[in-house]
């Protein structure tokens, strides 16, 4: 069992590999995030009830919900990949890295910009300084001192490296960062949704919600696939199996 | 069930139309960047590695 | 000879950003060795030094001291290593004085010599209660080589050691070789100056072409 | 293996821990001789800090609601600025790589340059404090919090401001970039301690945030070390 993980584990760690695998499951990926967004969205804009107390606003959380969520979890991709890069020296890993930082950074920026329009009807102001938000705002300066640092580095490996020092130190800060917002803004709405308060939204409203959950998740994982593999041709230039690749394009 | 009567009240959301509409549009412009911004990088790549191929081919090898 | 090498390299390759900058360097030095790196600049004689001295880390290829990879013997080696960088690694706002006391607790120091004989055999007795900034070049140079008097390591890497120093410094580190060989030392420098010294292995690195060869 | 008696000396081991006294009676030594250097991050505060005045009001009341919070950015900014040449000089005359290589623990000499980095600033920052509380009107039960927060924070700052040094010593312009990817990381212990005092001053028990703080602390003591000689590591790979 554990050689098997092994032997996968390398052949992931190949970059070729990746490349050519990949290329046979974007299709798919692509048309789940297609699917599960398209008809999310219509769902959500059009069939979705309308919220008792905060009438047609509300139907911002099934982008702002999933963004949010996505800006977070790409934070932790972020970093799980930059460990891997720095432990076992695995190139893919610091490429995944590299390209993971501005998509989560563009996803902060879709969270922090949904959240505020949809602040406006809701408390009557653009911006609240509300924990949620705030810890929003944090997110998107560590996903900008990220992208800084690895774009001021002239060399590619040393800027992977650093990059994944820093993403490691910012997550380990994250939590901190979270309780010490959450305990100084009292004004402090309960989150929205969380998966175990499922039942407290209606199903109604939660079903396209969840659906484009599934739609989010499938497009990061294909963004990132396809920024890893611009990363891959970059990094392999030399390498004979992107000169045929050249070819045949 | 449809929520909306008209095509009109759908586009108005009960006076919340700017807001529904912006985000979504905002969202939406930012993520086809992001879908297009690996697919534009890629291509552009492709065809400066092939030029500098041609380039190699021309002048033999000139280094890195 | 003991058939283990003091110091060896097998196959070390280093690539900056894929791109390979030597490749398959292999080098066997024994007690009482020196090896002198040529090549024209950008060849890679400072990268494969600091590799080396474990400042880099190869991309492939492996180093042994005394038969054992790096990697499991790392204390051991950084204890009986010298390194000297382009830079003097001197503390410009502290004394000669300073700098070999700071020097003294950093390296393993088995030296019988007392900082006063230390700084007259390096030709700075007077100075030092001078800071370092007020010295010449050439004598913070030689300030540098007095770690060589302090330390008890038994492998020199030296980049560049004749660059910005003094006739007399040229001398004195000449002589501070040519001992440190007879007693059993292993040297790897870098320098485009021909050696006074005998018995010398030579290596050169070609610019940006891959397999540098070792001649022996 | 070896032939025997070929070699002048048996390599020594080096005794382990010595690199961080070493490191710490040198770097004093050095922030002695540089002693000027010391006042520039104390002038910057206490300048920053009058600017407050000038630009709100003189008003006391409004002054001594905001007094807190002004003095916890300043000493926050002041640390900042003064952490970014933490790393710079060993780098520059080649200390740093002679301490990444040599036998002592990178980890301790690192701790022990910060130790030195927050005797010569995040002290005298905090020593400077009640002057500048007093300035803003400050009320008196605000003054323990304060001090307390800012000697655990301001060493807190050049902890984690060691990392981000570390980080961009090998860049030409580390500076403005140095800010960006520390000042984050700042926010937790800005949070607690400004509040800390505010909340002193309403009359709540700060013993809660305070120790909150003191944990930050221990724990950016244990990581930060790790981190920033990983940091210095990659560095020398320029």
């Amino acid at each position: 069992m554990w050689t098997l993980f092994k032997q996968w584990f390398h052949k992931m760690g190949s970059p070729r590999w990746f490349y050519y695998a990949t290329g046979r499951w974007l299709p798919w990926l692509g048309l789940v995030t297609l699917v599960c967004l398209v008809t999310g969205l219509i769902w959500g804009l059009a069939f979705a009830p309308e919220d008792a107390k905060q009438g047609n606003s509300f139907r911002i959380i099934y982008i702002h919900v999933p963004a949010s969520m996505l800006a977070m979890a790409g934070y932790y991709v972020m970093a799980v990949a930059g460990a891997i890069g720095l432990i076992w020296k695995m190139k893919l890993a610091d490429m995944v890295m590299k390209s993971a930082a501005p998509i989560g950074a563009a996803l902060t920026a879709i969270g922090l910009f949904t959240g505020a329009i949809w602040g406006k009807p809701t408390w009557g102001a653009y911006w609240v300084w509300d924990a949620r938000i705030t810890s929003m705002l944090i997110l998107l300066f560590l996903y900008l001192g990220v992208m800084a640092l690895q774009y001021s580095y002239r060399s590619q490996d040393m800027a992977n490296k650093a990059s994944a020092i820093l993403a490691l130190v910012g997550t380990v800060n994250i939590p901190i960062i979270y309780k010490s917002v959450d305990w100084w803004f009292t004004l402090h709405q309960p989150a929205t949704i969380k998966f175990t308060e499922a039942s407290s939204m209606h199903p109604d409203m939660f079903r396209p919600l969840l659906l484009m959950i599934v739609g989010f998740y499938a497009f990061y994982t294909l963004v990132l696939i396809l920024n890893t593999r611009v990363e891959i041709i970059q990094r392999e230039r030399r390498t004979r199996w992107v000169g045929e690749l050249m070819g045949e394009a | 069930m449809q929520q909306f009567d008209s095509l009109q009240a759908f586009l108005s959301m009960g006076g919340h139309g700017p807001y529904v509409w912006s985000a979504y549009l905002v969202s939406l412009t930012v993520m086809a960047w992001l879908l297009l911004r690996p697919v534009i990088k890629r291509r552009q790549l492709l065809i400066a590695l092939k030029k500098q191929q041609q380039r190699e081919a021309m002048f033999g090898q000139t280094g890195h | 000879m003991p058939d283990v090498p003091y110091l060896s390299l097998s196959s070390v390759s280093f690539a900056r950003d894929d791109l390979p900058l030597f490749e398959n360097v292999c080098i066997d030095l024994f007690p009482g060795d020196i090896l002198q790196v040529e090549g024209p600049n950008g060849s890679g004689k400072t990268t494969l030094l600091r590799i080396i001295s474990t400042a880099l880390t190869a991309t492939s290829g492996q180093l042994r001291w005394r038969g054992n990879p790096i990697s499991s013997v790392r204390h051991g080696y950084l204890s009986d290593l010298l390194f000297m960088g382009h830079a003097p690694a001197v503390k410009a706002s502290l004394t000669p004085a300073e700098n070999l006391k700071w020097w003294r607790r950093m390296h393993a120091d088995t030296s019988v010599w007392s900082d006063r004989e230390i700084l007259a055999k390096i030709g700075l007795q007077g100075f030092e209660d001078l800071p370092c900034y007020s010295l010449s070049a050439g004598q913070q140079r030689r300030v540098a080589l007095a770690r060589m008097l302090i330390s008890s390591a038994n492998v020199w890497i030296l980049d560049e050691p004749f660059t910005a120093i003094d006739k007399q410094g040229v001398k004195l580190l000449e002589k501070l070789m040519a001992s440190h060989v007879s007693n059993g030392g292993v040297i790897v420098l870098s320098t485009h100056q021909t050696l006074t010294l005998d018995n010398y292995k030579r290596m050169t690195l070609t610019a940006h072409a891959p397999g540098a060869a070792y001649a022996g | 293996m070896l032939a025997e008696g070929s070699l002048q000396t048996e390599a020594m081991p080096v005794v382990e821990g010595s690199g961080f006294t070493a490191v710490l009676q040198r770097d004093l030594l050095l922030a002695f001789r540089h002693r000027g250097d010391i006042a520039s991050p104390l002038i910057f505060f206490v300048i920053a800090v009058t600017l407050v005045p000038l630009a709100l009001s003189p008003d006391p009341e409004k002054l001594a609601d905001l007094a807190p919070g002004i003095i916890w950015v300043m000493a926050l900014l002041a640390s900042l600025l003064s952490v970014e040449g933490l790393f710079q000089a060993d780098f520059n005359d080649g200390v740093l790589e002679q301490m990444v290589i040599s036998p002592q623990p990178l980890y301790l000499m690192v701790l022990a340059k910060v130790i030195v980095h927050w005797l010569v600033t995040g002290l005298p920052l905090t020593l400077t404090a009640p002057l500048l509380a007093m300035m803003l009107y400050l009320p008196a039960t605000g003054y323990a919090p304060l001090l307390t927060g800012l000697l655990l924070g301001t060493a807190t700052f050049s902890l984690i401001g060691a990392i981000g040094a570390a980080l961009t010593v090998a860049l030409r312009k580390g500076g403005l970039l140095l800010s960006l990817i520390v000042m984050p990381l700042y926010m937790p212990v800005l949070i607690f301690g400004a509040s800390s005092v505010q909340r002193a001053i309403e009359g709540i028990n700060v013993s809660g945030p305070l120790a909150l703080m003191g944990a930050i602390l221990a724990f950016a003591a244990v990581v930060s070390p790790l981190a920033s000689a990983g940091a210095l590591r990659i560095s020398m790979h320029g």
